[in-house]
């Protein structure tokens, strides 16, 4: 597929490159090839399936309480929010009461997954570009909400934390105090994080005005989550089909205006502190209570089909359940905002420099497990 | 595959409870509204939990598309999903709508026979649509006509069977 | 030439050889220290005392490590690739000294040979690309060739501008002529210049496009491993060396001491000393800019080399070329250089794209349940370009 | 008598020579540019061991740079099975008197220009240095016109690589 033929300036035979599935910049087993014209790109085009693992399938064969796991495993740096569609779609399917405690652990430890992941990206992203410093800083705040997250599921990265009607326990005694520290340390972490990369004057040359997309495109690609605010929509899903509890909270919602790298990029480190505000708020609206509704152990959600989306760190994370009334689910189709958002990449890829197609698919910020499924 | 594929799982008869429908006043009103834009086409407008479901003729899917997205007041510019389900006999083809603007959401199902799954495609309306109508193809065998580029993509070139549906066999496959 | 001579040299060689090899082991330890300290981790530190003996035991690894030739490589090119690099940079040392005569070959051009011979890396690295038949390594190699062609001629200029004040291209004489004050004093405009110049000549962040790790995975390294590419990387902390110490001698003045009570052997021990220490504390200020910058992008580098850079350098000439014609004070060249400093760092925060201004997002606040429309913002119709 | 400058002397001619055949006798155009690179190199060595550092110097600088900007544009503009197929050429003949006929006039040149020397204090011919300032002194005065036309010739030349490489349909 011709991305755009672009006028010749001389007479030379196409370099085809292929970039990935072993590249250090594709970020998971993600290929494209790019034909280019000295270091111009005329021609790319992406190809996915390397970890392919038939998700959806699995899905099929699992009860609808195995399935968490397998869920973990899609958006591996955003397991919780994954887990958190899943479980809402069941609930929503069942009509399920969920008990005001558990919704607020879900969304506390959903937006401290946000952070983590957009510092996951804000590391990666400066390693893009070709700052080496970044990745550590990014990952120093990482590691502090990771390290959060083990005292309370468990575990680091798959959590299996949520359930159909809660959560899997309750807080442990120390997770107030806890959070109190780490709330400091991230809000002094982002600023970090935003002096050394945001306004650096080669960053803002290498990601301004780099590919940009712009609104009507981008809904037409499908392209969600940051990497749409960044092209001007106001568009979260937190706010437009207000999911769990988050209608209770008050925080921004982070626009761009260019649609370029650059918005992109600091869409993402602001929604990190907004993501802080709604942890704050959170922390104070909490009360004790029960973290679980009264479930059957195997489910049996009533025969039907619900569709529910709610916001991953990468944008529009939907969950389409067919139930046939069984304790498996029917059907089970996710949508995931990675897969949709990179299907823009051969637009975004027009007329870049080589240097740049780094640049800009770290700028949508891919995950290959949600991407292939 | 040298065995033979397991016979599929019955669906369960309808003992068990449907869930129960609650579209919101938006929802009402859309489906108010999406029988009077689509009234020259042979339409059921119905609800599924909180969602508005339109069941169309396979047929008429591009031409419906292309009118949701453009239709000012039905303004469906954000195609959400496009998914696949194998009832065994039909598949049925879904297109999850969104209008950003409005916020009100709808579903478009259209089913097809499983012997010959052909379905306009919607790439010209949504852009998105297409690799979710690649994934369709690959998965499910669904043929979309018009689609420039339907070959494999989450699939190895030369892929036998369509591993997304109920007939092809969970454990008993031979491992690329 | 006598058989005398010719053992002298080669002695002289093979000493120059072990001083930069050692040299290049501290390098490599001091920047891997260097840039954990900026990133807030502890760097090497388990073999030996924080970790001192680490880049032996690297030597060791690299040396030992299998040597990969690719099939599809040309055999010959890619062999010497890694001496076509290595050879330069050795072949520099023969006329930098590291203290008063303290220097293989005191050539009157020395300036002169250094140009000449930091010339011939481009080989090197074009032959890397070339001979390893990867793509990657190719790119890498043309982009090699193109950003040191591009840069050599400020470096030059720069360079030329010095041995304009001095009227000598020999190295000594240049260290000689900044016995009452250091020409950073004189030509700041030329020290950036030179500083830049020298930094995209070793392919170091900012400007190392052609290795690229983020696409380029390497560039024309991509295919080397073990004591083949051990030999590039000594050329490149060499090379880094080099640059390190030019800055000393041309700019900061060399291994002078504002005054110095000793004479004779501690003298000059302590002027080496002292030598080092300024060369280092150059190449500590490239390694915070690694620690700090990312990379630019081909047509920015070219456009900032070939827009800025060269006629920035001709200007430095032409400035120090008026200055002595007329026989002003040399303040006023300071002040020249100054100026002309201020209005490139004002021009730079001025381009599009690197405005020094905040850049930031709209933040649209809600509370409670939202039913207003999203706001679609029409597109600037001019996007950012430069 | 062998002295260590004899040694250097053949060394250097070889690898000139070496080079030169180098050019001529590959088919692999890439090869050909390095060969000329060896050659050159082989040039400055025996200016330097004439004590013309400032000749071998530039001869470095100039052909240096010059050779990487030509296998630039070897490597970009032409593929390398452009020339598997190409035969020995049948005019090689001519092209071997034309080439005896350039060596000869260049070797009649040098063996009659005189070589200014002195004699040191130990009765041995040494070569005297030409002093840089004069050479630049006169480079500028003397010869500056052909100094200009040299430059000229090379500025036309880069046009026309630019211009050659262009095609017709090109935009701006």
């Amino acid at each position: 597929m011709q991305v755009q033929q672009q006028a010749r300036t001389a007479d030379t035979i196409d370099l085809m490159i292929n970039m990935g599935p072993q590249h250090p910049s594709t970020h998971g087993v993600f290929r494209v090839v790019i034909w280019v014209d000295g270091e111009r790109i005329v021609k790319a085009e992406p190809h996915i399936g390397y970890l392919h693992r038939g998700s959806e399938k699995l899905c099929e064969g699992e009860l609808y309480s195995q399935v968490i796991t397998l869920f973990d495993r899609l958006d591996y740096v955003a397991n919780l929010n994954c887990e958190l569609a899943f479980c809402l779609a069941v609930e929503k399917l069942m009509a399920l009461e969920v008990p005001d405690r558990a919704s607020y652990i879900r969304v506390i430890l959903c937006e401290l997954n946000r952070i983590a992941s957009h510092m996951l990206f804000y590391g990666v992203y400066g390693l893009d570009v070709g700052a080496m410093t970044p990745i550590l800083y990014g990952f120093r705040e990482r590691e502090r909400i990771q390290g959060l997250f083990e005292s309370v599921t468990g575990a680091r990265m798959m959590h299996n934390f949520i359930r159909v009607g809660g959560v899997k326990e309750d807080l442990r005694d120390d997770f107030e105090p806890r959070m109190a520290v780490l709330l400091e340390e991230l809000k002094q972490g982002i600023e970090e994080c935003d002096d050394l990369l945001s306004q650096n004057e080669m960053f803002l040359a290498r990601t301004k005005g780099i590919g940009t997309i712009g609104p009507t495109e981008a809904i037409d690609f499908g392209v969600t989550g940051p990497s749409l605010r960044a092209s001007g929509v106001l568009e979260d899903v937190r706010i437009s089909e207000p999911y769990s509890i988050y209608e209770r909270f008050d925080f921004g919602v982070p626009v761009g205006t260019y649609g370029d790298c650059w918005d992109r990029y600091y869409v993402r480190v602001e929604e990190m502190r907004q993501s802080l505000k709604i942890i704050e708020q959170a922390m104070a609206q909490m009360e004790p209570g029960p973290v679980a509704a009264n479930v059957r152990r195997i489910a049996r959600p009533p025969k039907g089909e619900v569709y529910v989306r709610t916001e991953s760190p990468r944008g529009d994370f939907g969950v389409f359940l067919v139930s046939d009334g069984s304790d498996k689910p029917y059907r089970l189709k996710v949508r995931a905002p990675s897969f949709a958002n990179l299907q823009a990449l051969q637009y975004l890829l027009r007329d870049a420099y080589v240097a740049d197609a780094v640049v800009i698919l770290g700028s949508i910020d891919i995950i290959l497990g949600e991407v292939d499924r | 595959m040298e065995q033979p594929p397991r016979p599929p799982r019955q669906r369960r008869e309808p003992e068990v409870p449907e869930a129960p429908v609650a579209l919101d006043e938006r929802g009402t009103a859309l489906s108010a509204l999406i029988r009077d834009v689509l009234k020259e086409f042979e339409v059921e407008v119905g609800a599924a939990v909180d969602e508005v479901v339109v069941t169309v003729k396979p047929e008429d899917v591009s031409a419906i598309c292309r009118i949701a997205k453009d239709d000012p007041s039905l303004d469906f510019k954000y195609l959400r999903c496009l998914s696949v389900v194998d009832y065994i006999e039909t598949l049925e083809v879904n297109y999850h709508l969104f209008s950003l603007d409005k916020r009100h959401k709808a579903v478009l199902k259209a089913s097809v026979p499983t012997e010959e799954p052909h379905v306009p495609s919607v790439i010209s309306v949504w852009r998105g649509a297409d690799w979710f109508e690649r994934e369709g193809h690959d998965l499910f065998g669904v043929v979309f006509d018009g689609h420039p580029n339907l070959t494999p993509l989450l699939l190895y070139e030369g892929f036998e069977g369509f591993p997304g549906r109920k007939s092809f066999p969970f454990h008993e496959y031979d491992e690329w | 030439m006598t058989v005398v001579q010719g053992i002298y040299y080669a002695l002289g060689a093979l000493a120059l050889f072990v001083f930069l090899s050692f040299m290049v082991l501290v390098l490599t330890w001091v920047e891997r220290k260097a840039l954990a300290r900026i990133q807030m981790r502890m760097g090497p530190m388990r073999v030996g005392f924080h970790g001192t003996l680490q880049p032996l035991a690297d030597a060791m690894k690299l040396v030992l490590k299998e040597d990969i030739l690719p099939s599809w490589a040309d055999r010959r090119v890619y062999w010497l690739a890694p001496l076509a690099v290595f050879i330069p940079s050795l072949l520099l040392w023969a006329v930098i000294p590291v203290g008063r005569d303290l220097v293989l070959a005191n050539l009157e051009l020395g300036l002169f040979y250094i140009v000449a011979i930091s010339v011939l890396t481009v080989m090197g690295l074009l032959m890397a690309g070339w001979g390893s038949a990867n793509k990657y390594a190719m790119l890498g190699g043309l982009r090699a060739a193109g950003q040191l062609v591009s840069y050599e001629i400020p470096f030059i200029m720069a360079i030329l501008a010095v041995a304009m004040l001095v009227q000598s291209l020999n190295l000594e004489t240049i260290v000689d002529g900044q016995r009452n004050f250091a020409y950073i004093l004189v030509q700041p405009l030329g020290l950036f210049i030179f500083l830049t110049a020298g930094l995209a000549e070793l392919g170091r962040t900012p400007f190392d496009i052609h290795h690229a790790e983020s696409e380029l995975v390497g560039g024309p390294f991509i295919e080397y491993s073990g004591a083949h590419w051990a030999v590039f990387f000594l050329a490149e902390y060499i090379n880094t060396f080099t640059i390190g110490a030019l800055t000393v001698l041309l700019f900061l003045g060399g291994w002078r001491w504002p005054a110095m009570p000793f004479d004779g052997f501690a003298h000059s021990t302590l002027s080496v000393i002292w030598f080092l220490a300024k060369t280092y504390a150059v190449i500590l200020f490239i390694f915070w800019i690694r620690g700090t910058y990312p990379r630019l992008r081909i047509d920015q580098l070219m456009a900032f080399g070939w827009k800025l850079l060269v006629p920035l350098s001709f200007v430095n000439i032409v400035i120090t070329g008026i200055v002595l014609f007329y026989g002003w004070p040399l303040w006023t060249l300071t002040l020249i250089s100054l100026v002309l400093l201020g209005a490139t760092f004002y021009a730079i925060s001025r381009h599009q794209g690197t405005r020094l201004e905040r850049m930031t997002v709209t933040v649209h606040s809600f509370r409670g349940t939202r039913s207003e429309p999203p706001v679609v913002q029409p597109q600037p119709e001019a996007a950012l370009e430069d | 008598m062998v002295t260590p400058s004899l040694v250097l002397f053949y060394a250097a001619a070889a690898l000139t020579l070496g080079g030169g055949l180098g050019v001529v006798m590959t088919r692999n155009i890439v090869y050909a540019a390095f060969a000329l690179l060896v050659a050159m190199m082989g040039v400055a060595g025996v200016f330097l061991l004439m004590f013309a550092e400032f000749l071998a110097l530039v001869q470095v600088l100039i052909y240096g740079g010059a050779i990487v900007i030509v296998i630039l544009f070897a490597l970009m503009l032409t593929r390398v099975q452009d020339f598997e197929h190409l035969s020995d050429n049948r005019q090689w003949p001519i092209a071997a008197v034309v080439a005896a006929a350039i060596f000869g006039l260049l070797a009649a040149s040098t063996v009659g220009t005189s070589v200014r020397t002195t004699t040191d204090a130990a009765g041995a011919t040494v070569r005297t240095p030409v002093a840089f300032d004069a050479l630049g002194e006169s480079l500028f005065t003397q010869w500056a016109v052909p100094f200009e036309v040299a430059s000229l010739v090379l500025l036309v030349a880069l046009i026309g690589a630019v211009v050659l490489v262009r095609t017709s349909g090109g935009r701006d």
